[in-house]
């Protein structure tokens, strides 16, 4: 959704844009490092918190995979716009606004993978 | 309505081809100095001489709104709905009635039109009531949408209602003859198209009504059509009445397999449950009528279904268990026994790419003998050329002949729209009709010759005095039931009736692509699995008893326990308790027709696809996955994993079964009557009768209408009458 | 509906413009005897007058504002509709809150339409009352997924929580905003569901797991009914026969507004 | 002013009420309703049988119909069947269609006979009387007094419009004109018209009728036909001989 908002800006590169937050990249490249820090020195604090059943550390691990997702995103205002979003979801976390469920959702712990093979997608049910 | 004989057809042929015919029947293309220029609302359009005033609308893109006229009948003109203002006529005319004539200015939207149009539609709303909450026909009835659209938004009307009393015409149509508007649509198609002169108008005036007069079932195989054909809600479906509305439905294209025809159809459905099927536009083979076994039996859809895998335990009670175990106990079976030892039969309901996947698994196992419920002489070119088993002159073909031979069958039950096609050509386009076999009712007058198979023979050899006609017709059309070449002299059969046909042909001197030899079948899956290679006939299977039998979807029991050794093993796959699965060991279930995406080949040789339309029930699945995961089991998986893979697969093996709504021509008659005359097989004096005879036998003929409640009824209402089965209306 | 009254009016065209005239309209306008020509009834009337009034006091406001307003119309039904340029929202609003003859100091409503095919998708929907003048306005602008929008809270509070909802429902971002956060949707949902490229069944759905004894989220698998959505209309036989409607106006956003 | 009105609107209430509007729609001769049930007097079995004589007749009207046009005969061979049998039983119009389609003349379905049938009111498939008497009451007979004939016959027989008499020798029924205004008021018994009645020409009909006589139809004030009442006005002398008016020179 995002990156197709980031084509269409780019498509209309000629056209002067509203920034969001930041002015350049580095600008808001520096929001995410902020938000990242913020983030990962909320981890412990969220884990005892909500009497989460993982360490830290993987509690860190996971914040690193959500970042890492976006890093192919450039266009400042995508970043930022992905930012205020993290922000966000931070204030409901250092809130508790959120309960366990929610912030255990990132952990996808109890999706199963879809079956790839024939014979077992075949005794899963109707779909191919 | 009716033919009229000889002379009075010379008599009547102006009006005839003036108004009636002109949109039924094919006419020839008259030269372009000879038409006619009219204007539609000002825009030039050029029409054939004895075009209506709405043809030449349509034609210039504008629909006229009516009630009375169809295209598919002959003109009534009494709805008055179609009223147009011709420029400088000091009248609006019936435009569905009135041949245009040159120079006229049609003006479909001036003023007077839609005065006119709204005050006709003020005089037919006058009496009909306001109960559009609870008419089945709301959402999808041709009043309310051109009330809306050309009726005033007040009514003035403030006298009361007139009444009619409702009629129990059967079990499949539901009467509500307060709503009617007296369009006569449901008459005309009674005795044009269906051939039934049941319904009829009586009284007159204000008491005009719809009726049969006397307590009287509307009895005929068509008999569905007029709810489609109704305009307001007084003909509706009486097993979907009150279950669900037209907008909440979803539609899905499809096909329809429990005949040959492959009639095109539209599933509703809802919920995950079929709630209707209704006909799609086919010019090529249903037009837009489909069967009442076609449109009534999907009931039988959600009765008696198999749902869950079962096996027969040690007490020999089926029991139900999981995928895994049956298909291991499958795959274990067939690992375990010779590939000689292995068989299997296919159903008249099973698709193409069940069978190509059927076939390809006993092959990879070294067995060979696959085949059909259904006989067919194998003798002489037996099944090897196509031409052989097809209805070769194709359905809409049967329009451009001018002799038909009907061989020991009965079209009117076996295959209704072809036997609606008969009777079209017959009563529009002078085509004769002969018959060898049973004397039934066709709904169309012919010259039965006999049921004699002796009458074959004299016909073969050119001694019978209709040989003389036979000779003499132009574009014959020799078409033998399915039915005949399965009695145990049906080489016989065929060999004389190809030797009538090649004779018919070269007396008639008609063109090289004329066909005149035709099989007519029962079942959606014989002309597919023929193609594919499946012998005909259990026989083989008899003769030569297996360890391992598989039975797809095959319940019209030609093999039982008994023509088995002890110890064999019987699969069924299919989606009916019916015949089949109380003798199996192990039962797959699988989808019917509505709920898979499968092909099927009709009749003539057209390939067409059935889509899903709903999921199949419990742990059904499609046949060739079921048949896939065998193979997997059974260490010789097959190589297609998708419905697209497997269409490929049937591709290769026969091109024709995926060029979907295309006929494969069929050819090598000449061969195929050489290799037929060769083996001399004698006739056998028994007559010809085909199975079904009469409209009892018509409604329960597969596991699909015999598990429907609604063809029951049928049955008991043509046997003890309509009030037998007739249920307390609700409303 | 054939008569709804469209005008542009484009700033810096210095149109000859009778001020006097339009200065007091909406005073007058309760008092005056509406006249009909739709004698149908079903057909809700056309009031020439109040239309006449409202298209006066909306070329009046475009005049005063030219710079960010970029189309004035009134409806069939007699509204009064404002299109201007996104930066223009807060003097626009000052303006017609504060201004003597306008007085629009309740916000009412303020949404969102998406209209993906546009080059700004977003509508952004500013519905005013004057309860001096018992009289309602309606403001349009429009934005992207990325450029924000300044936010209306400045100039009427009542705007906080429906520019929260708008960030839900539609992710348009609103600059100076106070509080933007979520207000409708669950915590940790992902998307707007009021975008018209949200499937209507959603990405996840919910149940309670026994095993982990709290609420999961999983990707949706519904069962084929519900994924399929058969949007034609049932009605409409006879297409050529509709009354064509009317073009609707146009907001397209691509011009600035002209620089004076 | 106002009770006068209301007073005229219930006084045509009443007057609504009396003369239904619809009347023609119950001609009871005529079945009143357009379904058929069966009743113990008229179903598919009433025992119906054209005579030697009606065969006879039946032939020479089908031979006068054109091939391809015999159905036209479905009218008078139906009219065949009503004379003979009184009235048109469901068993009548089944035989007469049998009959016609034995011979492979009428090419039609029942249901064709049975449209034909419901349609002509002089088609009565309800039972009558021996003597079908049909009032006109229509506006000239009414102006003419048909109201004291009708109450003539009513009083005379005891039945009112619709009805039969016990002994099943007359059926009484209000219609609409039947086309003789100048001689009104008038009846219409079986196929006779009885004109320019009084009540006490009614009742002298009815003993006759009664006594087994058929009195000879026509006027009944001694006027020929539908001649003036008070005798001729114009065409009084005998007409003029050839050459009357003409140039004597021609």
């Amino acid at each position: 959704m995002a990156s197709s908002a980031a084509t269409r800006a780019a498509a209309s590169t000629a056209k002067v844009v509203k920034p969001i937050l930041s002015r350049d990249l580095d600008e808001a490249k520096r929001r995410v490092r902020e938000l990242y820090r913020a983030w990962y020195r909320e981890v412990p604090n969220t884990v005892s918190l909500f009497q989460l059943d993982i360490t830290t550390r993987q509690g860190r691990d996971k914040v690193k995979e959500m970042f890492d997702k976006n890093k192919h995103v450039t266009d400042p205002r995508v970043i930022d716009m992905l930012v205020i979003k993290g922000k966000m979801e931070l204030q409901e976390t250092i809130n508790v606004w959120k309960q366990k469920t929610h912030v255990m959702r990132y952990f996808h712990e109890t999706e199963e993978p879809r079956p790839t093979d024939f014979l077992s997608k075949f005794y899963r049910g109707h779909d191919p | 309505m009716l033919r009229l004989p000889t002379v009075g057809r010379a008599l009547a042929g102006a009006a005839k081809s003036s108004l009636a015919a002109s949109s039924t029947v094919r006419t020839p293309v008259r030269a372009a100095s000879n038409m006619v220029e009219v204007f539609v609302d000002g825009k030039p359009v050029e029409v054939e001489p004895g075009t209506t005033v709405l043809q030449a609308c349509e034609k210039a893109g504008i629909q006229i709104p009516r009630f009375c006229y169809h295209e598919r009948l002959s003109v009534a003109g009494n709805c008055r709905m179609c009223l147009v203002e011709i420029e400088k006529a000091p009248k609006p005319v019936a435009a569905c009635a009135m041949p245009v004539m040159k120079g006229w200015n049609i003006l479909t939207n001036s003023e007077k039109t839609r005065k006119a149009r709204e005050g006709v539609m003020e005089f037919l709303l006058a009496n009909h009531p306001l109960d559009c909450p609870i008419c089945d026909q709301g959402g999808e009835c041709d009043l309310q949408d051109q009330s809306m659209q050309f009726g005033s938004d007040r009514s003035r009307f403030s006298e009361g209602k007139r009444a009619v009393e409702d009629k129990n015409i059967g079990p499949l149509i539901k009467t509500i003859m307060t709503r009617c508007i007296q369009c006569t649509r449901c008459v005309r198609f009674a005795s044009e198209i269906a051939g039934v002169e049941d319904l009829g108008t009586t009284g007159r005036g204000n008491n005009l009504q719809i009726g049969t007069y006397v307590e009287k079932m509307f009895m005929s195989e068509l008999s569905g059509n007029v709810i489609d054909v109704c305009p307001v809600g007084a003909l509706t479906s009486k097993p979907y009445a009150f279950t669900a509305r037209p907008w909440e439905t979803r539609k899905t294209e499809s096909i329809d397999v429990l005949d040959a025809v492959g009639s095109n159809i539209l599933v509703s459905t809802r919920g995950g449950e079929v709630m209707r099927v209704m006909p799609r536009l086919n010019e090529d083979v249903n037009e837009e009528w489909i069967s009442d076994k076609t449109r009534f039996a999907y009931d039988g859809l959600k009765r008696q279904r198999l749902t869950v895998p079962m096996v027969k335990d040690d007490s020999g009670q089926l029991t139900v268990t999981t995928w895994e175990d049956a298909l291991t106990r499958v795959a274990g079976a067939l690992q375990s026994v010779q590939g000689s030892e292995v068989a299997a039969i296919a159903g008249g309901m099973a698709d193409a790419e069940a069978l190509v996947s059927l076939k390809d698994l006993l092959n990879r196992l070294n067995s060979e003998s696959l085949c059909t419920e259904e006989l067919f002489p194998m003798s002489g070119a037996g099944s090897d050329l196509r031409s052989n088993y097809l209805l070769n002159s194709r359905i809409a073909g049967i329009e451009e002949s001018d002799l038909l031979l009907l061989v020991g069958t009965n079209p009117r039950y076996e295959a209704p729209l072809f036997n609606a096609r008969i009777r079209k050509s017959w009563l529009h386009n002078e085509l004769r009709v002969a018959m060898v076999g049973h004397n039934v009712d066709l709904s169309y007058t012919y010259d039965h010759l006999g049921e004699e198979t002796a009458v074959l023979k004299e016909l073969a050899n050119g001694t019978h005095p209709f040989c003389q006609v036979l000779s003499a017709a132009k574009r014959p059309v020799v078409v033998v039931g399915s039915s005949a070449l399965q009695r145990d002299d049906g080489a016989g059969i065929l060999s004389a009736v190809s030797a009538i046909a090649q004779n018919a042909r070269t007396s008639s001197g008609v063109e090289e692509g004329w066909k005149v030899l035709n099989v007519l079948h029962r079942v959606a899956s014989q002309v597919a699995a023929l193609d594919l290679g499946y012998k005909a006939g259990v026989d083989a299977i008899r003769n030569n008893p297996p360890k391992v039998l598989f039975l797809l979807g095959a319940d019209a029991g030609c093999i039982t326990r008994a023509d088995l050794p002890k110890d064999s093993l019987i699969i069924y796959q299919g989606h009916h308790g019916d015949a089949g699965a109380p003798m199996a060991d192990i039962i797959l279930p699988s989808a019917a027709y509505t709920e898979k995406n499968a092909t099927y080949v009709n009749t003539e040789g057209r390939s067409q696809h059935t889509r899903v339309a709903v999921t199949p029930p419990g742990m059904a699945r499609e046949d060739w996955k079921i048949i896939r995961a065998v193979s997997e089991l059974a260490g010789v998986a097959l190589p297609y994993d998708s419905v697209e893979e497997v269409r490929s697969r049937l591709a290769e093996v026969s091109p024709n079964l995926v060029r979907y709504d295309d006929v494969e021509e069929a050819n090598y008659f000449k061969q195929a009557n050489e290799l037929a005359q060769a083996v001399n097989q004698d006739l056998l004096a028994a007559p010809l009768v085909p199975p079904q005879l009469t409209a009892k036998d018509f409604y329960m003929t597969d596991s699909i209408s015999r598990a429907s409640q609604t063809m029951a009824k049928c049955v008991k209402a043509v046997t003890e009458g309509a009030a037998a089965v007739d249920e307390p209306s609700v409303c | 509906m054939a008569a709804s009254l469209v005008r542009f009016v484009r700033g810096g065209l210095g149109r000859s413009f009778n001020v006097a005239r339009t200065s007091c309209v909406l005073q007058q306008q309760a008092r005056l005897q509406s006249s009909t020509t739709e004698t149908s009834p079903t057909v809700r009337p056309k009031d020439a007058v109040t239309h006449n009034q409202l298209a006066a006091f909306g070329e009046y406001v475009s005049e005063m504002m030219p710079k960010y307003i970029q189309q004035v119309q009134v409806t069939c039904y007699n509204e009064l509709e404002v299109m201007i340029h996104p930066d223009g929202v807060i003097p626009v609003l000052t303006f017609l809150r504060d201004h003597t003859n306008a007085q629009f100091r309740n916000m009412t409503d303020l949404t969102a339409v998406d209209i993906p095919t546009r080059q700004n998708r977003f509508e952004i929907v500013y519905n005013l009352l004057s309860l001096r003048f018992n009289s309602r306005i309606r403001i349009k602008t429009y934005t992207d997924e990325l450029t924000p929008v300044d936010s209306a809270v400045p100039v009427h509070m009542a705007a906080n929580w429906y520019e929260r909802e708008v960030w839900d429902m539609f992710g348009v971002f609103f600059s100076n905003h106070p509080d933007l956060r979520r207000i409708l949707t669950d915590y940790g949902f992902e998307g707007h569901p009021f975008r018209k490229d949200f499937p209507l069944s959603g990405y996840v759905e919910v149940r309670y797991d026994d095993e982990v004894k709290r609420v999961v989220a999983e990707p949706v698998e519904l069962s084929q009914e519900f994924r399929k959505f058969d949007l034609n209309t049932p009605w409409e036989v006879f297409p050529a026969h509709r009354e064509s409607k009317e073009a609707a106006p146009k907001l397209e956003a691509g011009e600035a507004p002209e620089k004076k | 002013m106002f009770l006068s009105a209301a007073v005229r609107s219930a006084v045509s209430q009443t007057a609504r009420q009396v003369r239904n509007l619809h009347r023609s729609a119950a001609r009871a001769g005529a079945g009143g309703i357009f379904v058929h049930r069966d009743t113990p007097d008229n179903n598919a079995d009433t025992p119906f049988e054209f005579t030697e004589e009606s065969k006879k007749r039946i032939e020479a009207i089908i031979s006068m119909y054109p091939v391809g046009h015999k159905q036209a005969a479905t009218l008078p061979v139906l009219d065949v069947a009503q004379r003979q049998h009184g009235w048109l039983p469901v068993s009548a119009m089944n035989k007469a269609w049998c009959f016609s389609n034995v011979a492979e003349v009428l090419e039609i379905a029942p249901m064709r006979v049975y449209e034909v049938a419901t349609f002509y009111t002089m088609y009565l498939r309800k039972p009558v009387g021996k003597y079908f008497i049909q009032i006109c009451t229509t506006t000239p007979c009414m102006l003419c007094n048909s109201d004291s004939i009708l109450e003539t016959i009513q009083k005379k027989l005891g039945i009112k419009g619709g009805e039969t008499t016990a002994d099943k020798m007359f059926t009484l029924l209000e219609v609409e004109c039947l086309g003789a205004c100048v001689n009104a008021p008038m009846v219409q018994i079986n196929d006779n018209y009885y004109e320019d009645l009084t009540p006490k020409d009614m009742e002298d009909i009815i003993d006759e009728l009664k006594a087994g006589r058929v009195p000879p139809p026509g006027p009944r004030n001694g006027r020929f036909s539908c001649e003036p009442a008070g005798g001729l006005t114009s065409l009084t002398e005998p007409p003029t001989g050839p050459g009357f008016g003409v140039r004597a020179d021609l």
